[in-house]
């Protein structure tokens, strides 16, 4: 029954995740597409960050009547760990203006190119 | 005690479904298609938190993440198909 | 005519703070009428949406009416989408048809094409003027007059009642 | 060749290291530390029902500030990477008219959007939400307003005007925290009581700080996003 | 009262179902658009109701029916009107209608320029 | 009884979620693979509501307001890029 625990299984997605993000961004060749498989990256890091915080058979971190019904009107018994929920709200929203930032990149690449193609930007190559 | 039985198959049930979408984003030929399988893996990262106990970490991940960040996609493949025809 | 528009948009987002934080709390009731006057002063100055609906006793009786006819048209759809999706020959005979509708205003509109869409078999492809493209899976009359009486009559007599 | 067995190899490893650390993950089974320390007195000392709102908000405002600062100057960047020359910035795309349908229930959407954009950043500190995903929702809003009109241009003085106040007056607010409370960006203020527990007015000045991250946030993703939709009329 | 809920609740899951074997079955987009949305729309609103008559215990305390009510109006409005949107723009596409169909008067107006052709851009 | 009911709806959710899926993959047109989308966020939908229920916290129904909302604009923007009207 191990595996059925919840946090082992967020943490096992987003773990999956994270590959097959990193698969995409190195095997691709697609700008485009490697921008995909970061936002897959990203979320899978995310859930990753929010397993680590799970506390089993816990509630929300908001407190309200039903937390004090589970814990026995005592709120660290009920409640998990709001700290990694926080850290990914901000990794959240950061993550919005970096993919908003490479897909203007994209955009420029594209405008001098006119090809998405990675390997027609070799001009840094040595 | 029951309901962390119910959870953890429901959550095993769309995390499977999120790592076939992702597989989708990363192997389709369609740009299009990789872009919405991007954002069906966002949104359904949004119920996982949510089982996870996080409502704002879905929230944010629902409007952010899935919504917004589609939208930009679509007009930069919008612009790329308005410059090669 | 605005201060009317701004006036029942207020009125409509109140409805909408209330169902939102369900409490009667005198601060929170305070900031709430704070906010969607707020609202309804920078953003419904000129929106009519809200506001077309006749303020008369019987244009409620008949939203009433309207709801009731709609939810026993939604339930009929149902089972009728369960019967045909379920019958192993698949009993469907798609085509689209035009209608005609006499409504004007837009509310009224959007109403009518979202009942249609809901009810059975039938969905709003297409709207321009008076027309309305609608297809529909299981064809009985090709003809305009035949399938506007068919298919929007009875939701149009209600809606006139209720929007002029 | 070469190249596909490399990346084969990263990615074994990557997997046999994370295959290690889920092996050897041990479920948490209470709160230790800090979260501890927030979970016990966040009430008291801060008055927020919601705790992931007391810890962006309060305990570490500073990287909420920071946080804002970095989309303030993503939103720069992506404006000076996607300018457009004067005669683009005056041509008008024709698009196929849009459905009527969508126009009448995006009118009818819109106001209903706000208001719940505001009550989600309003009570960022009883319900879950505040001012990052309220000011989404706003975002939002504005998303469904262009797409039912795509020629609709944002005026974009207000937007700067929005954003400029709302982040000063956040500062400003920080600044207040020095005299009244007990340093930068503290939320609780000496004279001015957390109120009951769980109401609207029982955080000090989260709900205010909160709303202006909303507004703010909101006005930048809007930015962000009509620079994007100004750019499809370049050629 | 919470029998009632459990009852709504199963036929909204199963009206969900059949739209998930209609959206399989149907033979072209727009009889699958046709099904989807009905059956989905009843669904959701369904299983909502029931849902709200199932925590009846604490309707004075916690806001549930307000929350479910927005739900249910939210989903009455928007899910026709984007899945009209979708169909529009499958027709705009001109993805090809099933063998089946019988008359096509949205062909006849356009090709008659009652209407204006739906063009790509 | 109550917890039979919410299993056999749940059951029926997933069966419906993959069927999504299937139409995803399968899906001749871009539109068959948005109407696959359109069902697979519908019926999540209700599943966060039934997750509600079963944790007794209301405040749940507010990111299923949200969620609700966004998948209507996803919709809204592909139907809009297929159009070519973005």
């Amino acid at each position: 029954m191990e595996i059925f625990e919840l946090g082992k299984i967020g943490l096992l997605i987003g773990f999956l995740l994270v590959i097959v993000g990193f698969w995409g961004v190195l095997q691709q060749k697609n700008i485009i597409k490697i921008i995909v498989s970061f936002t897959i990256l990203n979320t899978g890091i995310n859930l990753v960050m929010v397993a680590l915080g799970y506390v089993k058979g816990r509630t929300a971190p908001i407190i309200d009547d039903s937390v004090e019904q589970i814990g026995n009107h005592n709120v660290l018994n009920a409640i998990v760990d709001p700290v990694p929920q926080a850290l990914v709200l901000t990794a959240i929203v950061i993550g919005f203006g970096v993919t908003a930032l490479l897909l203007a990149y994209a955009m420029k690449l594209f405008k001098a190119k006119k090809s998405l193609d990675i390997n027609d930007f070799n001009d840094l190559k040595w | 005690m029951n309901n962390e039985i119910i959870y953890s198959v429901v959550a095993i049930g769309i995390g499977l479904l999120m790592v076939i979408m992702a597989v989708i984003a990363i192997l389709n030929k369609k740009l299009s298609v990789a872009i919405i399988a991007a954002g069906v893996v966002s949104l359904f990262a949004s119920v996982l938190f949510l089982l996870m106990s996080a409502p704002d970490v879905a929230m944010t991940e629902a409007a952010i993440g899935s919504g917004l960040s589609t939208l930009i996609f679509f007009y930069v493949l919008n612009k790329i198909k308005r410059q090669n025809a | 005519m605005k201060t009317k528009n701004i006036f029942i948009s207020f009125l409509v987002l109140l409805i909408g703070w209330f169902l939102l934080t369900w409490t009667l709390d005198m601060k929170s009731v305070l900031i709430g009428i704070g906010l969607t006057g707020m609202l309804a002063i920078l953003f419904c100055g000129s929106c009519t949406i809200f506001s077309e609906i006749k303020l008369t006793p019987k244009a409620f009786a008949y939203t009433f009416i309207y709801l009731i006819v709609f939810m026993g048209e939604l339930v009929k759809a149902n089972i009728d989408v369960t019967r045909r999706v379920l019958s192993p020959s698949l009993p469907i005979n798609p085509g689209i048809v035009k209608v005609e509708t006499r409504l004007k205003s837009k509310m009224a509109r959007l109403i009518l094409a979202n009942s249609i869409t809901l009810t059975p078999g039938t969905f709003t492809l297409e709207v321009h003027d008076d027309a309305f493209y609608i297809h529909w899976i299981d064809v009985k009359h090709a003809e305009e007059a035949q399938a506007t009486e068919d298919l929007v009559r009875k939701f149009e007599k209600i809606l006139e009642e209720m929007y002029g | 060749m070469l190249r596909n067995l490399l990346i084969a190899i990263v990615l074994a490893s990557f997997g046999f290291i994370f295959y290690n650390l889920y092996q050897s993950y041990e479920p948490q089974t209470e709160l230790t530390g800090i979260a501890a320390h927030y979970a016990e007195n966040g009430a008291s000392e801060v008055g927020a029902a919601n705790l992931v709102t007391a810890v962006v908000v309060s305990y570490r405002s500073f990287d909420t500030l920071g946080e804002i600062t970095i989309l303030f100057l993503t939103a720069a960047i992506i404006s000076f990477f996607l300018k457009l020359s004067k005669e683009d910035e005056d041509k008008i795309i024709t698009h196929r008219g849009t459905s009527e349908i969508l126009q009448t229930a995006s009118a009818l959407l819109i106001p209903l959007i706000y208001l719940f954009g505001v009550y989600v950043f309003i009570n960022g500190h009883i319900t879950p939400g505040g001012g990052f995903q309220g000011g989404a929702i706003i975002a939002s809003g504005v998303v469904l307003a262009i797409m039912a009109n795509p020629n609709m241009t944002i005026n974009h003085t207000v937007i700067i005007w929005v954003e400029s106040i709302s982040g000063v007056s956040v500062i400003l607010i920080g600044v207040l925290g020095i005299i009244l409370g007990g340093g930068f960006l503290d939320s609780t203020f000496t004279g001015y009581g957390l109120g009951e527990f769980g109401t609207i007015f029982s955080a000090g000045t989260i709900p205010v700080i909160y709303s202006l991250v909303g507004l703010k946030v909101g006005a930048e993703i809007s930015n962000i996003l009509n620079l994007y939709q100004k750019s499809q009329k370049e050629a | 009262m919470e029998i009632i809920g459990q009852i709504f609740l199963l036929i909204g899951s199963f009206s969900l179902m059949t739209a998930a074997v209609g959206l399989l079955r149907m033979p072209d987009v727009y009889n699958r658009v046709q099904t989807g949305t009905k059956a989905s729309t009843l669904g959701a609103i369904m299983s909502f109701i029931g849902l709200a008559f199932m925590t009846y215990e604490n309707w004075g305390e916690v806001n549930w029916v307000g929350r479910f009510l927005v739900l249910v109006i939210f989903i009455l409005i928007t899910n026709p009107v984007s899945s009209h949107v979708l169909m529009r723009a499958a027709y705009a596409m001109k993805i090809p209608l099933s063998k089946l169909t019988v008359v096509d008067k949205l062909k006849e107006d356009i090709n008659n320029k009652v209407l204006e052709e739906p063009k790509d851009e | 009884m109550g917890n039979i009911v919410i299993y056999i709806s749940i059951t029926m959710l997933i069966l419906t979620l993959l069927a999504g899926l299937i139409r995803f993959v399968k899906g001749p047109s871009i539109v068959d693979r948005v109407v696959g989308f359109d069902s697979m966020t519908i019926t999540s939908l209700v599943m966060i509501g039934v997750i509600a229920y079963l944790s007794n916290r209301a405040i749940y129904l507010d990111v299923a307001v949200v969620y609700g909302l966004l998948s209507f604009l996803g919709v809204i923007i592909v139907a809009k890029y297929i159009q070519g009207g973005l």
